[in-house]
């Protein structure tokens, strides 16, 4: 009996589990022979080539946190921008719109850049100092801009025009929705994103879209996949942000199967203190666990507490603070004579808002300028130490907004040198009593990490780093 | 879950009966509503079996399959569910009023009443969908031809159930929904699906706590499930037994309407607990006293229906299977809209629901304790109206100086949240408030439109004010990155009868 | 003396419930007598009933409201001839779903349910067995080409060749075809195609590649297309699934008797399958 | 006492009945609620929690109607009728699988008698995959009624699963035959949750067998084959379910599954579910003693359960008066706080919070006040 050659293909729901990268597209994780810095010029060389060409209507590249998604963006406007070619950038919020005209003012000062914004919209500093930059509510009163920069809210306000070329910016945490209001205004455009991170999301609870290729409540990128397999995915390979002790750990817990490497060394980077901590303390253990190997997990007595779990809040609080009096500073390749980590390098991340709120108040006056935000806002920052609330500390229960995987990446992937996750004990026995049991939707592509997996991988890895709280 | 219902429902367990969780209704209920409840076979997709429907609490009609798998029977069902539910609907479309648009420049009519259909529970919500898609493709013409009013039906049940879907709609409602949303009961929100069960909890029988009655209610013998699923042992026990009769009568007409009376008598009995318990239902939601903006939003409804009606008059195809890309944006955006509203319209109307948001801080109630009604700001390029007031609260307040609030008792008028101190006795906090809108047009404010000293006032950092719909492009126009504008392949919704060829046995 | 119609009534339904509450308690043997008693007083009540309607209507014209089709009586056919007939149209084994469909198709009203076909072979083979070769033909088995065991659920004619009544792996799709093809040449002869006849064409050719377009309503179905797909496809295994039943046939020839031929062979254990 | 293996002192917790079958369904079961241990024992013992629940007089309210059941007969016969014809449509059609394969082989019976042992199936079973997986010439593509095995708590279960096994190019995948409709491309969420999970165990028990013999486990491939009716008719249709969450899941529940031996060391000595029946079958023991032993081994109750467990009722009725008998959501929402009484005395200040209550007390509190004030009619 001959066996013909055998595939597997279902029309209209290409099977979207991992989006392989090209061959060549970029290199290995870990462990190549590649330096990082190579590894990551051939990344960006490729993604702009592929542009250049003209073969795809679009390009997609996946960036991992810190992996240089700012510079590819201004760069590749810069490019584009300088070949002649009018060019549009679609960015999510206001204040990445503002980040990116700064930087790409910076970058390019000869470049004239228009600023798409809302009548109520007042410039902010970093915007209104350059020259180069004028801020307008229609796109008639920017005429003269090589570059159009907006929210895509306000894009989608934007009837007419259409450009050659766009930028979307945080493409995964941009909902398809989103994405079919602006996409008239472009014939072609690079899709910019992690796919590690928060999924957009609706209020409205419905599964009356679910399966389609274009259900309105999945990520751009997801819709545009879906519906254009053959698009090229470039991924940046190499984080510049996450240490050489973070790195292989958020790349083995959110990005099991493309991975990526640390820019730098664990030389290049140290962290230490500049007072000793006087009679040591599980606080002062914690942080130093933390200085030296980039993790700490700073465990509370098991207890099934209230959201605003008020001991931890203070827990929270008080590391931060502690930070601070220790005089932290922070060496690393940009800073080789170190650099004192104050407030504003410090960041508290936690799940709910009202968590939010606790810490904030734990945290008083002295801690006036440290960073306390969700996991939804701190997307795309970076601190060079975080403090994280565990979103399963205290639970009961582990819905499937606590588990969820891009929450927990968002939160341990902001950090240049280290970070400190506060939980109480009992996370893995809540995690083995609640297996992921979500409903399953036919022709929706699955997603991975799963979030109960992906706390599994990463509770065990802090497990190694534990301070048990007196 | 608030933790002002989760109290209700702790509340409801140390008192044995239901607690309500608002001071108003949030519900249209309609003076002559169509109460339907359908029940279908298991493991079938969608057959119907029986149901119980009309407008008369005294005078249900009962409609049977006595072979629910049989597709011809089950046609034969939809057209006499159409017997009913069209003329019905069509008594709606009496008496119409003008309603001016575009700053009335324009007007257009709607309908001064609209239809509301109930069922027990969701999953009477999921039936009518799924036979309202069942029944619309279907061919009045050709081989296996259905009675004309089954596709219209058809539009009808689909237009119902989409409407199901839109917050605050009261179209279509779930009674056990309808019902939860004014009482917490002491028992889980899984259980509440269970209408008799949560009946009882809110409305039990002399000489019964709610949680005994709810006990008793849970037994299938004396509360059959509200449907559309039976109790297996019915089925088994009682149902196969006589649709097995019904089959063996043949063609012998005597035994045949004796097998179908048993049948029918039956379904009855299954039936019969359940259609009164919506009309007890429909009496205890009519007790409560309407929301303030419950009338509003029926007059979204009414809109709704006038326009469905008139697309129907033009010929309307019925609707596509699935959304195409373009319009499931368009209605993700007037969800996400209507809910918004909604929750914000039911706070505003209902002190209990706006409680919820004071304990998390987004809204605070409290006495002007300073008020200077006249006060000018000249700081522009012209002079303008900008009343100040102070209020003291003892809320926790989360809103931050520069945030923009509002007051249910005021909506045209917006408040910016100038300074929050703390009280250093700890009785509470002081809030400045700066107004703008709703004070009249002179540079004095109208009478009223100030909270005076001494006043109550809740203000709130929801808002009820318009919300400029989206833009989205043409169908013909969906971009590349969704596909592209629907081929007329994708687009076709072709009459079907394929399935009629099947084998039923 | 019968009871009043409405004391069955309160009966029937106390019983109902009785039956479901020992069900639900798990109580099988409760729960069997009860039916068995709810099952009489059901009867009573339409006997009541029956005669209550006569007693009162009044003579009611003999039925001519509807035109209803006399049902069938009893065939004239014992259910063995009709079996194979149909056996006889399609050339190769079936199961008794498909023959009872062939022969609703072809032969008559639906007098043969697949359910009655259940004793059959039992009773084939001990009529074979009493008296060999008394009747010109015997309902048999087909056999599995491993081991010559009976295959599941299959029937054959003793008449035709071993070779014929041999299951391999390839056989179910190449009967399936073959079916196909007797079955679309029959009813290409045949003057007015019915409902019957249409839906098992449709079967078949809905499940060859070739047989019907996509879109095709099932009344349009063409029997020359039918037949030339299935050929198409037969082509494809046929040489393959002829060779394995071959050398099963050899093997079934040297190795068993001549009940076991018919019948299958009924091993004890079957070779290097006897687990520890 | 100590020396008594797992397998015996499981046994003797079930008394003399005999063990209840596990299946597919019932191993599925397995990863819903794990951390109830009450659930856990019985489960491992083999214990008709059926029979149990109503003996203590909290029958279980579900059942499965035998419309569903025969609806469900007749799809699969149907879909399998005539070497899996439509089956091999499907495939075809919308899989791409290759003309000439068609090989049907029916595991159901090796010899054709009635009753077979499942070692004597599983063998059958086990020879023909290995066959399949080495690529013989003749290695089959369909494979109806295989029995499969897996391990469950160190004791060997036969699967009989309803499935196809399906072999092409070397690549094995699971066909499962369901008879809820796909509707427009959508089916019961619930249902085909359900369906993967199932999928799943059947996938984990191919891959063991697969690779005891040797072989890449990968090579039963994650993607099962999903076979439904289609909208509203008798018409089948294929979707693939990509099922490898649930494998991890059940693969971590498994390992767990070994933990019994901790849970059992925690128990009295003499439990036991024996139902002592008479001569006539008729149980003997006290049903009280019955419920004493049901409380010996903790359950952790949710309402979800009333749709998964037979015990479901019996547990509702002791966890009255627990926050957990009213949803995860309102425990949380009344700060977590475990007795209803309690939370209610801590919202009316009639409790001195304990230390670690102040935050929900404050909570409750803030929410009573509220509650109370809107009740009695003050302006909003």
């Amino acid at each position: 009996m001959t066996t013909t050659p055998y595939r597997w293909v279902l029309p209209g729901t290409p099977s979207l589990g991992v989006v392989a990268p090209r061959a060549g597209a970029g290199a290995g994780p870990a462990g190549s022979a590649v330096p990082p810095d190579e590894a990551a010029r051939r990344a960006v060389a490729g993604v702009l080539a592929e542009l250049s060409s003209g073969d795809h209507r679009g390009v997609v590249v996946d960036s991992p946190p810190g992996a240089g998604k700012s510079t590819l963006v201004v760069r590749a406007a810069g490019e584009l921008a300088r070949a002649g070619e009018p060019l549009i950038v679609v960015a999510q919020t206001n204040e990445q719109v503002d980040d990116l005209i700064d930087r790409l003012a910076q970058a390019e000062p000869d470049l004239p850049i228009g600023r798409l914004s809302a009548n109520d919209y007042t410039a902010s500093e970093r915007v209104r100092h350059y020259s180069t930059v004028r801020v307008a509510a229609k796109v008639a009163d920017l005429g003269g801009s090589s570059v159009i920069i907006g929210t895509a809210a306000k894009w989608a306000m934007v009837p007419e025009g259409r450009w050659p070329w766009a930028i979307v910016d945080e493409a995964y945490q941009m909902r398809s929705d989103a994405l079919l209001r602006v996409a008239g205004r472009f014939d072609r455009a690079l899709f910019v994103g992690d796919p590690g991170q928060l999924d957009p999301f609706s209020t409205v609870e419905t599964e009356r879209w679910v399966g389609l290729t274009w259900d309105p409540m999945q990520s751009a990128v997801a819709a545009l996949l879906r519906h254009n397999p053959e698009l090229p995915v470039h991924r940046l390979p190499v984080s510049w942000r996450l240490p050489a002790s973070a790195a292989p750990v958020v790349a083995e817990a959110f990005y099991p199967f493309t991975g990526f490497s640390a820019g730098t060394t664990e030389a290049q980077r140290s962290l230490s203190f500049t007072t000793a901590g006087l009679g040591g303390g599980p606080v002062d253990e914690a942080l130093e666990l933390a200085a030296s190997t980039g993790w700490a997990l700073y465990e509370l007595p098991a207890r099934h507490t209230l959201r605003t779990d008020a001991e931890a809040a203070a827990a929270c609080a008080r590391l931060a603070l502690r930070l601070l009096e220790r005089g932290a500073v922070a060496v690393s390749e940009r800073d080789p004579a170190g650099r004192p980590v104050t407030a504003d390098r410090i960041a508290i991340g936690a799940a709910h808002r009202d968590q939010v709120a606790a810490i904030r108040s734990q945290l008083g006056p002295a801690g006036a300028g440290i960073t306390v935000d969700t996991a939804n806002r701190l997307q795309g920052r970076e601190y060079d130490v975080t403090i994280v609330l565990h979103p399963l500390s205290g639970r009961r229960d582990a819905t499937a907004f606590h588990l969820e995987a891009g929450r927990l990446c968002v939160l341990t992937s902001r950090h240049r040198h280290a970070c400190v996750v506060v939980a109480r004990a009992g996370i893995a026995e809540l995690l083995d009593a609640h297996p992921s049991t979500e409903p399953v939707h036919l022709n929706v592509p699955v997603k991975f990490p799963d979030g109960w997996e992906a706390n599994q991988a990463m509770l065990a890895r802090l497990a190694a780093h534990r301070t048990t709280a007196r | 879950m608030s933790t002002l219902v989760a109290l209700a429902r702790a509340e409801a367990v140390a008192a044995g009966f239901a607690q309500r969780t608002t001071t108003v209704r949030h519900l249209h209920v309609a003076a002559r509503p169509l109460v339907f409840v359908p029940l279908s076979m298991a493991g079938e997709a969608n057959a119907p079996l029986a149901a119980l429907v009309g407008t008369d609490p005294a005078a249900p009609r009962l409609l049977v399959v006595p072979q629910p798998r049989n597709r011809d029977q089950r046609f034969r069902f939809a057209a006499e569910l159409a017997e009913v539910l069209l003329p019905y609907l069509d008594s709606f479309r009496g008496v119409a009023e003008a309603v001016p648009v575009n700053r009335g420049k324009e007007i257009r009519h709607r309908y001064v009443d609209a239809p509301q259909v109930l069922v027990p529970n969701p999953a009477g919500i999921q039936f009518t969908r799924l036979l309202g898609r069942s029944t619309r493709f279907r061919r009045t013409d050709g081989d296996y031809p259905v009675h004309p009013s089954v596709p219209l039906l058809g539009r009808w049940l689909t237009f119902l159930a989409d409407r199901a879907e839109h917050p605050g709609s009261c179209l279509l409602l779930a009674m056990t929904e309808a019902l939860t949303l004014h009482w917490a009961t002491g028992q889980s929100p899984l259980e509440d699906n269970h209408l008799a069960a949560l009946l009882a909890w809110i409305d039990p029988p002399d000489g019964l706590t709610g949680a005994e009655a709810a006990a008793r209610a849970e037994d299938p013998l004396t509360w059959p499930p509200a449907g559309p699923l039976t109790d297996p042992t019915f089925d088994n026990e009682v149902l196969a037994p006589l649709i097995a009769a019904y089959a063996e009568a043949g063609d012998d007409p005597g035994r045949q309407a004796r097998a179908r009376e048993a049948l029918a008598e039956a379904l009855r009995g299954q039936l019969a607990p359940t259609w009164r318990l919506m009309w007890r239902g429909l009496a205890l939601l009519r007790d409560l006293p309407p929301g303030a903006r419950v009338a509003q939003r029926w007059a979204e409804d009414r809109d709704a229906f006038t326009g469905f009606a008139s697309y129907l008059d033009e010929g309307g195809h019925p609707q596509p299977r699935r959304d195409g890309a373009v319009v499931a944006a368009q209605r993700l955006h007037r969800l996400e809209r209507a809910l918004q509203s909604y929750a914000v319209q039911r706070a505003y109307d209902d002190p209990l629901v706006m409680a919820d948001y004071r304990l998390t801080g987004e809204a605070f109630v409290g006495e002007v304790t300073l008020a200077d009604p006249n006060r000018i700001d000249d700081s522009g390029r012209r002079r303008v109206l900008r009343p100040r007031i102070m209020l003291r609260t003892t809320d926790p307040v989360q809103v931050t100086p520069g945030t923009a609030v509002y007051s249910p008792d005021r909506p045209q008028q917006k408040a910016r949240v100038v300074l929050v101190t703390p009280r250093p006795d700890g009785t509470g906090t002081d809030v400045v408030l700066e107004l703008t809108g709703g004070l009249g047009r002179a540079l004095t404010p109208a009478p009223g439109s100030v909270p005076e000293v001494g006043e109550r006032v809740c203000y709130t950092t929801l808002s009820d004010g318009f919300m400029p719909p989206g833009e989205f492009p043409a169908r013909e126009e969906t971009p590349w990155t969704h596909g592209g504008p629907p081929t007329a392949d994708e687009e076709a919704v072709e009459p079907t009868a394929e399935d009629a060829l099947e084998e039923w046995e | 003396m019968a009871e009043p119609v409405e004391v069955l009534e309160r009966r029937i339904d106390a019983l109902r419930a009785a039956v479901r509450r020992s069900v639900v308690a798990g109580d099988t043997a409760r729960a069997r007598a009860l039916r068995a008693e709810l099952r009489a007083a059901e009867r009573a009540w339409d006997e009541a009933i029956a005669n209550l309607a006569e007693a009162t209507a009044p003579k009611p014209e003999p039925v001519a409201t509807r035109a209803v089709p006399a049902r069938p009586v009893t065939p004239l056919l014992p259910v063995r001839e009709q079996v194979h007939d149909a056996l006889t149209l399609l050339t190769v084994p079936a199961a008794p779903k498909l023959i009872a469909d062939v022969h609703e198709a072809f032969f008559g009203t639906g007098g043969l349910a697949a359910g009655r076909l259940t004793h059959l072979r039992r009773d084939e083979r001990r009529s074979y067995e009493t008296a060999r070769r008394a009747r010109p033909y015997y309902l048999c088995s087909a056999l599995t080409a491993e081991y010559l065991t009976p295959a599941r659920g299959l029937f054959a004619v003793s008449t035709w060749p071993l070779e014929r009544r041999i299951v391999g792996p390839l056989s179910p799709r190449v009967h399936f075809l073959t079916a196909a093809v007797r079955i679309a040449e029959r009813a290409a002869r045949l003057p007015r195609v019915s409902a019957a006849v249409t839906r098992l064409l449709w079967r078949f050719a809905t499940n060859i590649p070739g047989a019907a377009a996509p879109g095709q309503l099932p009344a349009t179905v063409d029997t020359r297309v039918i037949i030339e797909a299935a050929g198409d496809e037969l082509e494809v295994h046929i040489e393959a699934d002829r060779a394995q039943r071959a050398a099963a046939a050899d093997r079934a020839r040297r190795q068993l008797d001549d009940v076991a031929q018919l019948f299958g062979h009924t091993l004890d254990r079957v070779r290097g399958t006897k687990t520890a | 006492m100590t020396s008594m293996n797992t397998a015996e002192r499981l046994a003797a917790i079930r008394g003399g009945a005999k063990p209840k079958r596990h299946n597919a369904r019932t191993i599925a079961a397995l990863t819903r609620n794990p951390g109830c241990a009450r659930r856990a024992v019985l489960d491992c013992a083999g214990i008709d929690k059926q029979r149990l629940a109503a003996y203590v007089d909290f029958p279980a309210r579900f059942g499965q109607s035998q419309f569903a059941i025969a609806r469900g007969n007749a799809f699969e016969a149907q879909v399998k009728a005539d070497g899996a014809a439509e089956l091999l449509t499907l495939l075809r059609e919308r899989l791409g699988l290759s003309i000439p394969e068609v090989a049907y082989d029916d595991l159901a019976s090796v010899t054709g008698r009635e009753q077979e042992s499942p070692e004597v199936r599983y063998a059958r079973t086990r020879t023909l995959l290995i066959r399949a997986a080495t690529g013989a010439g003749d290695a089959g593509t369909l494979f109806d009624h295989p029995l499969l095995r897996i391990n469950v708590a160190g004791q060997p279960v036969y699967l009989e699963p309803d499935l196809i096994a399906f072999q092409a190019g070397g690549r094995f995948h699971v066909v499962e035959i369901k008879s809820f409709a796909i509707v427009d491309g959508q089916a019961d969420a619930g249902k085909v949750s359900s369906a993967a999970i199932q999928s799943a165990v059947y996938v984990l028990a191919m891959r063991e067998l697969l690779a005891e013999a040797g072989f890449d486990p990968e090579i039963v491939s994650h993607d099962v084959v999903l076979v439904c009716p289609r909208d509203f008719s008798n018409r089948p249709t294929a979707v693939l379910v990509d099922v490898r969450k649930q494998l991890a899941v059940l693969r971590r529940q498994l390992g767990r599954m070994t933990r019994i031996d901790e849970l059992l060391a925690a128990l009295p000595p003499d439990l036991s579910f024996d139902l002592a029946p008479d001569a006539a079958g008729v149980p003997t023991r006290d049903p009280a003693a019955i419920v004493t032993a049901l409380r010996a081994i903790d359950a952790r109750y949710t309402p979800d359960c009333l749709a998964v467990c037979e015990l479901a009722y019996f547990c509702r009725h002791e966890a009255r008066g627990c926050t957990a008998a009213l949803g995860p959501a309102t425990r949380e929402a009344l700060g977590g706080i475990d007795r209803v009484e309690t939370a209610l005395a801590l919202a009316h200040d009639v409790l001195p919070p304990a230390e670690e209550q102040a935050e929900a007390a404050a909570l409750l509190q803030a929410a009573a006040r509220l509650r109370a004030e809107a009740l009695a009619g003050a302006p909003a």
